[in-house]
C-alpha cells in the first residue's frame, strides 16, 4: 500500500498541533516548521502527481476495512493534480504572509494555515461522500479562523456572514449525504456510482433531490450564482494571503461537482440524466455575468478582485457543465489559471493596501512605495483574470469555446465574450485609477520597505502563469489524460476493490 | 412514529430557517442551532427508525438499528458543536468591534 | 524557426530598456533600435525568397489539442506589413529619443513600444488564427499602456481607456468569428483555412463569422461607427500617435482583411458590408479632419478617412482594387508617419499643436515645412507623389463599381472623400506653416535637431521617390503583397497618367473643390461650429458611465451584506430546484411497515412542536429563547435514546450542555432582546419560506422513513465485523473509532481548530481597539445579585468533579463495548471542569489549572494521529486498529486495543477543546472589569477549616 | 417471594409515577414562584428515587443482574436538588420579592444575595 | 506524606465505591483500578479542594442518612397534601431565619441540603457571613417550631458528625 | 402487573412534562421557566429508568446519570446568568 497517499493530510495534521503544542510563543519557529512543512508537501504532491501520471487511481484502505465499508482515499490524476496546485499556491502565499508581516498580526496563524491545508488536501484526496463532507469541515473551520486572522470590525462582520453562510451549507451537505444514504444504503463514491447507475426506477426522484442538494452545496463553496453572495465580502475583507490561499477554496467547489457529477451522477445514468448539466449551465452563465458586473462597478480593488473570482468561477462552472472529456480538460487548465491569476491578484491588493492603507478605487491617493512594480503586477494579473493574452486565461478561454461548441454554443459564447469585455474594462478603469494619477498631487511615496519575500511570492505566482502559458501543450494534453481518465470512471472504481457484503 | 419524526423534523428545519432570515446574529445562531438539531435527526432518520433495538451487540438483542447513520450523526453533532462555538464568538467579537449585532453588514458594500 | 525569432525579438526587446535606461537615453535607444534593426534584417534575409514567390514557414506546437500552435509564414503581404512595421519602428525609435523629454521615464515607453512592435509582428506573421488571436489582443493591451503612457494627463486615461474598450470588444468578437472559421475549415491554420475557400463560403455560419471577424477589423481600424476612439487616442506621446494610430495597429484591421480576403472576399455580404463601411468612413472622417484644430485630430481622422478608403478597396473584392489597396497601405504609411512626426515637431518646438495658434512656420522650421509639404501634398492626393499614385487607382475602382444597383453613388462618394482629402491636407499646410510668422506662439520655434527630422525627411524622401519612380521602388513589393493577398501572382502596373479616364476627371474635381473648400474654411468652420453633432467622447462617457455606474449599483446592490436575503435567495432556489428533481423524475411510494406511535413519544412530540413554535414565536427574548432551546435540546436526545440510539442521546446532551453555556456567556455582552424588525411582508415572506423548506426536508424523510433500502446497506458489514474485527460490540462506537476512525480524526481536529480560532479572536478582541475599548468601559445592564460563588455549589462540585472524573474514565473505558467512549468521557470531563470554573470563578479556577487546553487539543490530535501512524510500523495502512486480551495474574482478563490510544486523542482534543473555547471567552469578562476571586466561595465563614484564604 | 417483589415493584412505581405527576401538578397549580420551588424539586426526586428502586429490584429480579449504578443517580440528584433549589430562590429574592418582606438576617451582614459586592443602576429585570 | 498522597481520605474511599458501583462487579481487577483512581483523581482535583475536611464519626453519618430518607418520604406525602388538596389561598407560606452554630463549609452545605430536600422547606440563601441560613417554608403556621426542628434535628447530629 | 404499574408510571410523567411545558410557557418569570425546564429533565430522567425497566436493558443508566448531571449544569448556568450575566465569573 502507497503511504505516500495520506501523507498530504498526515504531514500538516501532524505539524499544526506540534506548533500549538511546542511553538505557541515563537513566530521565528512556527515559520520555519511550517515553512519545512509547505515545502515537504510540496515534494510529497511532486510524488503523487508522478505515481498519478504513470499508474492508474490507487486506493487507500483506512484502517484496512474493505471498501465500501470503510473510507478510502483515492489518489487520481484529478487529486494529485489538485493536491499539487494547492501546495503550490500554500507555499507562494505563505511566503507572502511571512514577508508581509501577516502572520504576525493574529494568533495561530500557521497552526490554521497548517490545519488549513490538511482540509484541503483531504477533501481533494477522498473517496468517501460523508468523509468529504469531514474534510469539507476541516477546511472551512480553518478558513473561519484564517478569514478573521487579526480580527477588527470589518473582518469581523463579514466573517459572521461567512460562517453562517456556510454553516447552512454544511448543513446542507448533511441533508444531501443523508438522502444519499437512505437510497443507496453506501458512502463510498465508487459504490455509489455502481449503484447509483442500477438503481430502481422508484427511487429515482429521491436522488434527484440528493444530487440537487449536493450541487447546491458545492455551488456554496463555488459561488455559483444564486450562492455567491457570500464571496465579495467574505474575501475583500480576508487578509490578502488568506484571500490569495482562498483561491483554492472556490475550486474545491469545482473540485466537488467535477468528481462528484462525472463519478456517481453522470449523464449518462438512467435516473438522472443531463438534469444536472441543465442546471448548472445556466447557473454558471449567471455567475460568469455577474462577476463582470462586479469588476465593472466595483468601488474597492478588494471587492473587484473577489468579483473576478466570481466571474471565473463562472467561467470555470460554465465549462464543468459540458460533462465531456473536451470540456473537464478545458475546465481543469482554466481551473490550474484561475486558481492562480486570483491569488497574484489578491497579494496585488495587499500589497497595495499596505502602502496606501485603502484599496478604495474612487478617491485620489498619493502614490505608493514600488508604484511601478505593483502597478506592472497588477496588470499581469488583470490580463491574466480577464482572460486576455497573452497568459494562460486566454488559452484557457479558448479552450473553453472551443470545447463548449453545441446547442448552447451561442450563449456560452455570447456571454463569455461579452464578460471578458466587461472585466477588461473594469480592470482597465481600476488599473488607471490606481496607479495613474496627476502630477500636480505627487508627493513623496510613504517609504515602506520593498519586502523581497512578498514579492518573490507574487513573482513565484506570475512564473507559474507564464510557465502555465509557454507549456499549455504539454499541460493540456495531461489534464487530456486527467479528463479521460474521470470520464471512464472504471478505474476509479477498479480501484477500490469493491467488496461484495459477506452474507 | 415516522410521521412524528418527519414533523418534527420539518418543523424544526422550517423554524431554524426562519430564523436564519433574522436580522441579528443571535436568533440567527439559535436558528443554526435547530437547523443542526433537524439535519441530525434527519440524518439519524435515515437510517429508518427503530425502537427497542440498540447498536449494541448481544446475545439477547432481537436485531440491531442502523449503528452507521448513528456514528454519522455523532460526528455531526460534534462537528456543528465546534461550529456553532466559533460563530458565537466571532458574533461576540463583531458585536464588541461594531457595537452592533446586526447580521446585515450594509456598511461593507463599499462606499 | 527564425520566424518566430523575428516575432519573438521585440519581446526580448522589451526587456532590454528597462535595463539599459541607467547607461543613458542614447545607449537605451540604440540597444531597443538594434533589436529592431536586427528583426528588420532578419526579415530582409527572407526577402529575397518571399519576392520569388516562395512562403516561408515556422511551425511548434503551443497547444495542439486545442489547434493553437506558433506556426509562422511569411509571404509577400507578411513581409509588406512586417517591413513597415519593423522599418517604421526604427524611425519611431529614433524619433522617440529626441522628443521624450527628459522627465518621462523612457525605458518603460521603450518597454511598451517594443511589446506592441512584437504584436504587431505576430500578427502579420501568423499562420494560426489562434496565435494571430493573441497577438491582435496584445496590440490592444499595448496599445492602451502606450497611449496612457503620460498618466498625469486624465485625457490619456479616458483615450486609452476608450481605445482598450473598443478595440478590445472587436478582439472579443473576432475571437468567436475566428473559432466558427476554425471549426467549418477544421483547423486553426492559416493556410489550411485560405484554401478552404468554397467550405466557408458555403456555410451557414458565413454570415456570423464574417460580421464577427468584420467587427474586430473595423474597431481596430477605427471605421465607422468605432471610429471615435482614435482621435482620443491622440493624448498618447506622438511618437505613439505616429506608430500605432497611423503606420501600424490601425492597419492591423486592413492586414487581416486582406489576409482573409481569399476565403472571406468576393461574396455580396462582404462587398456591401466592406465597401460600404469603408467608403461612408472614408467620407465622414474626412469632413470631420477638415474641422478639427488640433493638429494630431487633423491627422487622426484623416487617417480614419484613409483606412475607409483601403477598406473600401479591399470590400470591393477585385484583384485591382486589391493592388490598390496594397499600394496605398503603402504610401498611408510613409506619408502619414511623416506628417505625424511633423506635427510631433511643430508640438515640440511651438508647444502647441492648435491650429489657431500656428501659421507662419514655414520662415521658422524650414526643414519641417519641406517635410511636411511634401508629406501633405502626396496625402492630397497632387501628382506626382505617391499619393496621387494610389488614389487615381482607387478612383479609378470606385467609377466602376456598382452599388446596390446605382452605379453614381461610389463615384460621387469617392470623389467627396478625397475632394475633403485635399482640403484638410492643404489646410495642414496652410495654416501651419504659411501666413505671417506671429510673435504669440506658446514658445518660440525653430528647426530641430537633425536626430528629431531624420526620420520624417526620410519617409518624405520616400514618398517623392516611390512618386516619380513608383515601378522601381514599389511595383515589387506590391506585386509579393498583393499577390499574397488575392492568392495568385499579379503584377501591378502604376503609372501616373492613364488617360482621360473618369479617376482623372474625379481628381480634378477634387482637388479643385478642396482648394475651394480651404478657401472657404472659415465660414464652413463657423457653421460647422454651430451645427450640434455627436461628440464621441460624450457618447462614449454617456454609454460606458452609466453602464459602470448600474453595474455598482447592480453588483453592490445585490451584495450589499444583507445576509438574510442572501438566505432567502438560497432556500427559495434550493427549494424551487429540490421540487423541479422530485417531480421530473420516478418515484414510487415506499412500503416499510411504520413503527407504531406510543404515548410518552408522542407527548415528547407535542413537547418538540410546542417548543419550537414558541420558540419562534417569542425569540425576541433571548434569555427565554436560550431556554426553550434547552427543551428542544432535551427532546431530541430524549428521542434518541428512545429510538435506540444511547450514544447519540449521551453526545446530543451534553452538547447541549455546552452550547447552552457557550450562549449564555456570549448573551453576557450582547443584547438581552432582539428588536422587531422586519417588516409584516418581511416576516410572512420568510414565514412561507421557511414552511416551504420545512414541508419539503419533513416529506423527503417521511419518504425515506417509510422506504426500504434498494440495496443492502453497508451498516450490515459494520454490525458483523465490529466484534471480530474491531474487537468491540457497540458497534457505533467501533464505528467512530475504528471503521471511519478517519472521520473521527477529522471531527477532533474540527474541534481542536474552533478551539484555537475562538481563541485567537478572543486576543484580537483584547487588543487595543474599539472592542478593548468597549470592553473596559463596560457597564453592566442591571444590578447583580451577590454571592458569586455560593458555597452549596462549591461544597458540591468538590464531590462532583472527582466524580465526574470517574464516570468519564468509566464511560471512556466501557465506550468500544457500551454506549460511551472518547469523545462523551471527553465532554463529561468538560462540563464537570466547567463546573468547577461556575462554582468558583473563572480567575480562582484559572489559577489553579495544571495543564494547558492549548496542550491537550495538540496532544490529543497528536495521540489520535499517532494511532494512525502508528499502523504504518505493522506496515497497515493509517489507523489499522489492533486489539488482544491480556491477563496479568491475579486480575481477571482485561482487553487492549489501539482504537483505545485513538479515542484517548479524542478524549483529550474534546477536552481541551471545550474548555479553551468556554475559558476564551471569559478571559473577556475579565477584561470588562471582573475580578477574579480569591477564595473558592464568597461567603465569610467564621471560622474556616483550612488557610486557603 | 415472586409476587412479593412484582407487587413491590408495581407500588414502587406507582409511586413514583404519582409523586412525579403531583411534582409537575404543583408546579402548575401553586400560587407564586417560591412555593412553585417546593413541588418539583421535592416531589420528582422521591419520584425518580422510587423509580431507580423499582429498577434495581426488577433488574435483580429479571434480569438476574444486581446493578447499583441507579444508587449514583440517585445520589447525584440529591446531591444537586439543594443546589438548584438555591439558586431559584435567589433568582425569586433578588428580582420578584422586595427586601422588606424578608426577614433579616439578625447579624451584620445581609444576605449573601443582597450584600453590596456590585454597585450598579437599578434593576432592568431581564428575562420576561 | 500520607497527607500529601491522600488529601482527602474520604474522597478517595467515595470514588473507589463509586467506581465499584459503576463497574458493578467485584472483581479483583476493578478493584485494584478503583484504588489507583481512587489515589489518583483526589491528587489531580487537590487545587480545587483547599484544606481537609474532619468527619469525626462515618457511623453517625450513615444514621443521619437514613433519618433524613425517612424525613423525605414522610414530608413529602405533607407536600402532596398540600399541593393536591390545600386551596391555593389558604397555604401559608413563611420565610424565616435559621441561625447556625456549623462552621465548616461542607457541614452548612450539608445541612442546608437536609432543609431542602426534606420537603415544605427550601433553603434560599446564607447570610453573607455564613451564619444564617434564609429558608423559605410552603406552609408553615408556625414558623418558630420549624426553626427549631431544623436546629434540634439536624444541625445538632451535624455538630456532632464534623469536627 | 408491573406491566401495568409501567404504563402508569409511564404515563404519570409524559403527562408531566406536559405540565412542565405549560409552566414553561406561561413563565411568568425566569425563574419559573428554569424550574420547568429543570423539572423536565427529572421527569426525562425518570422516563428513562422506566423505559429501561420495560427493555431489559442496563443500557440507559448512563443516560440518567448524564441527564442529571447535564440538567444540573445547564439549570445552574441559566441561574448564574439571571442572577450574575456571567456564569464563569
Ligand atoms: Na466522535
Ligand atoms: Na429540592
Amino acid at each position: 500500500m502507497n503511504h505516500w497517499i495520506i501523507a498530504p493530510v498526515v504531514l500538516p495534521a501532524v505539524i499544526a498541533p506540534l506548533i500549538v503544542l511546542l511553538m505557541r510563543h515563537d513566530l521565528v519557529l512556527q515559520r520555519v516548521f511550517s515553512l519545512a512543512a509547505t515545502v515537504a508537501l510540496c515534494g510529497v504532491a511532486a510524488v503523487l502527481l508522478a505515481t498519478a501520471a504513470t499508474n492508474p487511481p490507487e486506493a487507500y484502505f483506512l484502517g484496512n476495512w474493505p471498501a465500501p465499508f470503510g473510507i478510502v482515499l483515492v489518489l487520481d490524476r484529478l487529486a494529485a493534480m489538485m493536491v499539487a496546485l494547492t501546495a503550490f499556491l500554500a507555499l507562494m502565499v505563505q511566503l507572502y504572509a511571512i514577508g508581509s508581516g501577516w502572520d504576525r498580526r493574529g494568533q495561530h496563524f500557521h497552526a490554521l494555515f497548517q490545519f488549513q491545508l490538511m482540509g484541503i488536501c483531504g477533501a481533494f484526496l477522498t473517496g468517501d461522500a460523508f468523509n468529504l463532507f469531514v474534510f469539507f469541515e476541516v477546511l472551512l473551520i480553518a478558513s473561519y479562523g484564517l478569514m478573521i486572522h487579526g480580527g477588527g470590525r470589518a473582518r469581523l462582520r463579514s466573517g459572521v456572514q461567512y460562517v453562517a453562510y456556510n454553516l447552512v451549507g454544511s448543513t446542507l451537505f448533511l441533508f444531501a449525504l443523508a438522502t444519499i444514504y437512505s437510497v443507496t444504503g453506501t458512502l463510498n463514491m465508487a459504490d455509489l456510482a455502481e449503484r447509483v447507475a442500477t438503481l430502481p426506477e422508484g427511487e429515482a426522484a429521491i436522488l434527484r433531490v440528493a444530487g440537487v442538494l449536493l450541487l447546491a452545496v458545492f455551488a456554496i463553496k463555488g459561488a455559483l450564482v444564486p450562492f455567491q453572495f457570500w464571496l465579495p465580502g467574505t474575501y475583500a475583507s480576508a487578509p490578502g494571503p488568506v484571500a490569495a490561499l482562498f483561491a483554492v477554496m472556490t475550486k474545491v467547489g469545482a473540485y466537488a461537482v467535477i468528481r462528484v457529477f462525472s463519478l456517481i451522477f453522470p449523464p449518462e445514468t438512467p435516473a438522472t440524466g443531463a438534469f444536472f448539466a441543465e442546471l448548472l449551465l445556466p447557473a454558471a452563465l449567471v455567475t460568469l455575468a455577474l462577476g463582470a458586473v462586479g469588476v465593472l462597478g466595483a468601488a474597492s480593488l478588494g471587492r473587484l478582485v473577489a468579483f473576478g473570482a466570481i466571474a471565473s468561477m463562472g467561467t470555470l462552472f460554465t465549462a464543468i457543465s459540458g460533462f465531456s472529456p473536451e470540456t473537464t480538460a478545458a475546465a481543469l487548465f482554466y481551473l490550474l489559471h484561475s486558481t492562480l491569476a486570483t491569488a497574484v491578484l489578491f497579494l496585488v491588493a495587499d500589497l497595495v493596501l499596505a502602502r496606501r492603507g485603502s484599496e478604495d478605487l474612487i478617491q485620489r491617493r498619493p502614490p505608493i512605495a514600488q508604484e511601478g512594480l505593483i502597478a506592472s503586477l497588477f496588470f499581469v494579473g488583470a490580463i491574466a483574470l480577464a482572460g486576455m493574452p497573452p497568459l494562460s486565461g486566454f488559452l484557457g478561454k479558448l479552450q473553453i469555446l472551443d470545447a463548449l461548441r453545441g446547442p448552447n454554443m451561442v450563449a456560452v459564447w455570447g456571454t463569455v465574450l461579452v464578460t471578458s469585455l466587461l472585466m477588461i474594462v473594469g480592470f482597465a478603469r481600476a488599473g488607471s485609477l490606481l496607479f495613474w494619477k496627476s502630477h500636480e498631487t505627487l508627493m513623496e511615496a510613504d517609504p515602506h520597505e520593498p519586502d523581497v519575500l512578498s514579492f518573490a511570492a507574487v513573482g513565484g505566482l506570475v512564473a507559474a502563469l507564464v510557465a502555465l502559458t509557454l507549456a499549455a501543450g504539454p499541460v493540456s494534453s495531461a489534464l487530456g489524460s486527467v479528463a479521460s481518465e474521470l470520464a471512464e470512471r472504471t478505474p476509479y472504481i477498479a480501484a477500490n476493490r469493491l467488496t461484495e457484503q459477506p452474507q | 412514529m415516522e410521521i412524528l419524526v418527519a414533523s418534527a423534523v420539518g418543523t424544526l428545519t422550517a423554524a431554524g430557517i426562519y430564523l436564519i432570515l433574522r436580522m441579528r446574529t443571535f436568533p440567527v445562531i439559535v436558528g443554526l442551532a435547530l437547523l443542526s438539531y433537524a439535519v441530525n435527526v434527519f440524518i439519524f432518520a435515515s437510517g429508518r427508525l427503530a425502537v427497542g433495538l440498540p447498536p449494541v451487540l448481544s446475545k439477547t438483542a432481537q436485531g440491531y438499528t442502523d449503528p452507521l447513520t448513528q456514528a454519522l450523526v455523532l460526528t455531526a453533532i460534534v462537528i456543528s458543536f465546534g461550529m456553532t462555538a466559533v460563530i458565537v464568538m466571532v458574533a461576540l467579537g463583531a458585536f464588541l468591534e461594531a457595537g452592533t449585532d446586526r447580521m446585515d453588514s450594509d456598511d461593507e458594500a463599499g462606499q | 524557426m527564425s520566424l518566430a525569432l523575428i516575432a519573438a525579438l521585440p519581446f526580448l526587446g522589451a526587456l532590454l530598456p528597462g535595463l539599459m535606461i541607467r547607461s543613458g537615453r542614447t545607449a537605451c535607444a540604440v540597444v531597443t533600435g538594434s533589436v529592431t534593426a536586427l528583426a528588420l534584417l532578419m526579415l530582409g534575409l527572407h526577402a529575397p525568397a518571399v519576392l520569388r514567390g516562395e512562403i516561408v514557414q515556422t511551425r511548434i506546437d503551443w497547444m495542439p489539442g486545442l489547434g493553437l500552435n506558433a506556426n509562422f509564414f511569411l509571404d509577400g503581404l507578411g513581409l509588406l506589413f512586417a517591413g513597415l512595421i519593423l522599418g517604421i519602428g526604427l524611425l519611431i525609435i529614433l524619433y522617440a529619443r529626441f522628443y521624450l523629454s527628459r522627465q518621462d521615464s523612457m525605458g518603460q515607453f521603450y518597454s511598451y513600444l517594443m511589446l506592441f512592435q512584437g504584436a504587431m509582428v505576430g500578427i502579420v506573421l501568423s499562420d494560426n488564427i489562434l496565435l494571430l488571436l493573441v497577438f491582435w489582443e496584445l496590440t490592444s493591451l499595448s496599445s492602451f499602456l502606450l497611449i496612457g503612457y503620460w498618466k498625469h494627463l486624465p485625457a490619456g486615461r479616458q483615450g486609452a481607456r476608450m481605445a482598450l474598450t473598443v478595440t478590445g470588444m472587436g478582439g472579443l468578437s473576432m475571437i468567436a468569428g475566428m473559432l466558427i472559421l476554425g471549426q467549418i475549415a477544421g483547423s486553426y491554420d492559416l493556410t489550411v483555412i485560405l484554401q478552404a475557400r468554397d467550405a466557408i463560403q458555403a456555410s451557414e455560419w458565413y454570415l456570423p463569422a464574417l460580421v464577427l471577424i468584420l467587427l474586430g477589423c473595423f474597431t481596430k481600424s477605427a471605421q465607422f461607427p468605432f471610429h471615435f476612439w482614435l482621435p482620443h487616442a491622440m493624448a498618447a506621446p506622438t511618437p505613439v500617435s505616429a506608430y500605432l494610430h497611423s503606420a501600424t495597429m490601425v492597419k492591423a484591421g486592413l492586414f487581416l482583411m486582406a489576409r482573409m480576403w481569399p476565403a472571406l472576399a468576393g461574396t455580396p455580404e462582404w462587398f456591401y458590408l466592406v465597401a460600404t463601411t469603408g467608403l461612408v468612413t472614408m467620407v465622414v472622417a474626412a469632413k470631420i479632419a477638415l474641422f478639427k484644430d488640433d493638429l494630431k485630430a487633423l491627422l487622426a481622422f484623416s487617417t480614419v478617412s484613409h483606412l475607409g478608403l483601403i477598406t473600401m478597396l479591399l470590400g470591393f473584392g477585385t484583384k485591382s482594387a486589391a493592388i490598390a489597396a496594397i499600394f496605398h497601405i503603402i504610401n498611408h504609411a510613409t506619408f502619414k508617419a511623416a506628417l505625424f512626426m511633423t506635427a510631433g515637431i511643430v508640438d515640440h518646438e511651438a508647444h502647441t499643436r492648435d491650429l489657431k495658434r500656428l501659421g507662419g512656420l514655414r520662415k521658422l522650421m524650414p526643414i519641417p515645412f519641406t517635410i511636411g509639404t511634401v508629406a501633405a501634398l502626396s496625402m492630397a492626393g497632387i501628382p506626382p507623389l505617391n499619393g496621387f499614385l494610389s488614389k487615381e487607382m482607387m478612383l479609378e475602382e470606385a467609377a466602376h463599381t456598382v452599388w446596390s444597383g446605382q452605379a453614381w453613388l461610389m463615384p460621387v462618394f469617392a470623389t467627396l472623400g478625397a475632394l475633403f482629402s485635399v482640403a484638410y491636407s492643404l489646410r495642414f499646410v496652410a495654416h501651419t506653416f504659411l501666413g505671417p510668422v506671429r510673435d504669440d506662439y506658446p514658445h518660440r520655434p525653430h528647426d530641430p535637431g537633425f536626430g528629431m527630422w531624420a526620420a520624417p525627411a526620410f519617409l518624405a524622401a520616400l514618398v517623392v521617390a516611390i512618386g516619380l519612380a513608383p515601378m522601381p521602388m514599389a511595383a515589387w513589393l506590391v506585386d509579393a503583397a498583393a499577390g499574397a493577398t488575392i492568392g495568385e501572382a499579379v503584377h501591378a502596373h502604376i503609372y501616373h497618367w492613364h488617360g482621360l479616364t473618369p479617376a482623372l476627371w474625379m481628381s480634378v474635381a477634387a482637388i479643385g473643390g478642396g482648394l475651394v473648400l480651404l478657401g472657404l474654411h472659415a465660414p464652413l468652420m463657423r457653421a460647422w461650429l454651430a451645427t450640434p453633432r455627436p461628440e464621441a467622447k460624450r457618447l462614449f462617457d454617456g454609454l460606458v458611465e452609466p453602464l459602470a455606474a448600474f453595474a455598482r449599483r447592480l453588483s453592490s446592490g445585490l451584495h450589499d451584506g444583507a445576509l438574510s436575503r442572501y438566505f432567502a435567495i438560497a432556500t427559495f432556489a434550493i427549494l424551487a430546484a429540490g421540487l423541479y428533481a422530485f417531480f421530473s423524475g420516478g418515484h414510487s411510494a415506499g412500503m416499510r411497515a411504520p413503527t407504531p406511535v406510543e404515548v410518552v413519544p408522542a407527548a415528547g412530540w407535542l413537547l418538540l412542536i410546542v417548543s419550537t413554535v414558541t420558540l419562534v414565536l417569542f425569540h425576541h427574548n433571548r434569555v427565554v429563547a436560550l431556554v426553550v432551546l434547552g427543551v428542544v435540546g432535551l427532546v431530541v436526545s430524549m428521542g434518541f435514546a428512545y429510538l435506540s440510539a444511547p450514544d447519540l442521546a449521551l453526545t446530543q446532551i451534553l452538547v447541549e450542555v455546552a452550547t447552552v453555556m457557550l450562549l449564555l456567556l456570549a448573551l453576557n455582552f450582547l443584547p438581552k432582546r432582539t428588536p422587531m424588525e422586519s417588516s409584516a411582508s418581511r416576516r410572512f415572506r420568510d414565514g412561507i419560506l421557511s414552511a416551504g423548506a420545512g414541508l419539503g426536508v419533513g416529506c423527503l424523510i417521511y419518504m425515506m422513513m417509510t422506504r426500504d433500502f434498494a440495496f443492502s446497506t453497508i451498516a450490515d458489514y459494520h454490525l458483523a465485523n465490529a466484534k471480530t474485527g474491531g474487537g468491540g460490540t457497540n458497534v457505533v462506537n467501533v464505528i467512530l473509532v475504528d471503521f471511519r476512525g478517519y472521520d473521527t480524526f477529522g471531527e477532533i481536529t474540527v474541534l481542536g481548530i474552533a478551539a484555537l480560532v475562538i481563541f485567537a479572536v478572543t486576543e484580537t478582541i483584547l487588543r487595543p481597539g474599539p472592542a478593548n475599548s468597549r470592553l473596559l468601559s463596560w457597564a453592566q445592564e442591571h444590578r447583580h445579585a451577590g454571592d458569586r460563588h455560593p458555597l452549596m455549589l462549591v461544597v458540591a462540585t468538590r464531590l462532583m468533579l472527582p466524580v465526574a472524573i470517574v464516570v468519564g474514565v468509566y464511560i471512556f473505558l466501557r465506550g468500544h463495548n457500551m454506549p460511551g467512549g472518547g469523545f462523551i468521557a471527553g465532554l463529561v470531563v468538560a462540563i464537570a471542569a466547567l463546573m468547577q470554573y461556575m462554582a468558583s470563578g473563572f480567575g480562582w479556577t484559572a489559577a489553579r489549572k495544571r495543564v494547558e487546553y492549548h496542550a491537550l487539543i495538540a496532544m490529543g490530535v497528536l495521540i489520535a494521529g499517532a494511532a494512525g501512524v502508528g499502523a504504518w510500523f505493522a506496515g497497515r495502512p493509517f489507523l489499522t486498529s489492533d486489539y488482544g486480551y491480556v491477563h496479568l495474574p491475579p486480575l481477571e482478563e482485561f482487553e487492549l486495543a489501539t482504537a483505545m490510544i485513538f479515542d484517548t486523542g479524542v478524549f483529550l482534543a474534546v477536552l481541551g477543546a471545550v474548555l479553551l473555547a468556554l475559558a476564551s471567552i471569559s478571559r473577556i469578562a475579565v477584561r470588562a472589569g471582573e475580578e477574579g476571586s480569591s477564595t473558592p466561595y464568597d461567603i465569610d465563614l467564621p471560622r474556616d477549616g483550612f488557610g486557603d484564604r | 417471594m415472586d409476587m412479593a417483589l412484582e407487587i413491590l415493584i408495581s407500588a414502587l412505581l406507582v409511586i413514583a409515577g404519582t409523586f412525579g405527576l403531583i411534582g409537575s401538578f404543583g408546579l402548575l397549580r401553586l400560587r407564586d414562584a417560591v412555593q412553585r420551588l417546593h413541588a418539583p424539586t421535592k416531589a420528582t426526586t422521591v419520584g425518580v428515587g422510587a423509580a431507580l428502586i423499582a429498577s434495581v429490584i426488577d433488574l435483580y429480579h429479571y434480569q438476574d443482574t444486581l446493578t447499583w449504578q441507579e444508587l449514583l443517580v440517585a445520589a447525584f440528584l440529591f446531591i444537586t436538588a439543594p443546589i438548584t433549589a438555591l439558586f431559584l430562590g435567589k433568582i425569586h429574592m433578588h428580582q420578584s420579592i422586595p427586601r422588606e418582606k424578608l426577614p433579616d438576617t439578625g447579624t451584620k451582614r445581609d444576605w449573601a444575595t443582597f450584600d453590596p459586592t456590585f454597585k450598579g443602576p437599578e434593576p432592568k429585570l431581564p428575562g420576561d | 506524606m500520607i497527607r500529601r498522597l491522600f488529601p482527602h481520605p474520604w474522597l478517595t474511599v467515595t470514588l473507589i465505591v463509586v467506581w465499584m458501583l459503576l463497574v458493578n462487579k467485584l472483581a479483583l481487577g476493578s478493584l485494584v483500578f478503583a484504588v489507583l483512581l481512587g489515589i489518583a483523581i483526589p491528587l489531580l482535583v487537590a487545587p480545587y479542594w483547599p484544606g481537609q475536611t474532619q468527619l469525626r464519626s462515618p457511623l453517625r453519618l450513615a444514621a443521619y442518612v437514613v433519618l433524613v430518607i425517612w424525613d423525605i418520604i414522610q414530608a413529602n406525602l405533607t407536600v402532596a397534601r398540600i399541593v393536591l388538596f390545600y386551596p391555593t389561598d389558604r397555604i401559608r407560606s413563611a420565610w424565616i431565619a435559621v441561625p447556625i452554630e456549623l462552621t465548616s463549609p461542607e457541614a452548612i452545605s450539608m445541612l442546608a441540603g437536609t432543609i431542602t430536600l426534606t420537603p415544605g422547606t427550601v433553603v434560599t440563601d446564607v447570610s453573607a457571613c455564613g451564619r444564617v441560613l434564609l429558608v423559605h417554608c410552603l406552609h408553615a403556621p408556625d414558623p418558630d417550631a420549624v426553626r427549631e426542628e431544623i436546629k434540634t434535628r439536624y444541625e445538632a447530629r451535624l455538630k456532632r458528625i464534623f469536627a | 402487573m408491573i406491566a401495568l404499574a409501567l404504563t402508569y408510571a409511564l404515563g404519570c410523567f409524559g403527562v408531566a412534562l406536559l405540565f412542565n411545558l405549560v409552566r414553561l410557557l406561561q413563565g411568568p418569570t425566569i425563574a419559573d421557566r428554569i424550574l420547568a425546564l429543570d423539572t423536565m429533565v427529572i421527569n426525562m430522567i425518570a422516563l428513562i429508568v422506566l423505559y429501561g425497566i420495560r427493555g431489559g436493558g442496563t443500557m440507559t443508566f448512563e443516560a440518567a446519570l448524564l441527564f442529571a448531571m447535564t440538567g444540573f449544569v445547564s439549570t445552574v448556568a441559566y441561574a448564574k446568568f439571571v442572577l450574575r450575566g456571567n456564569i464563569i465569573e
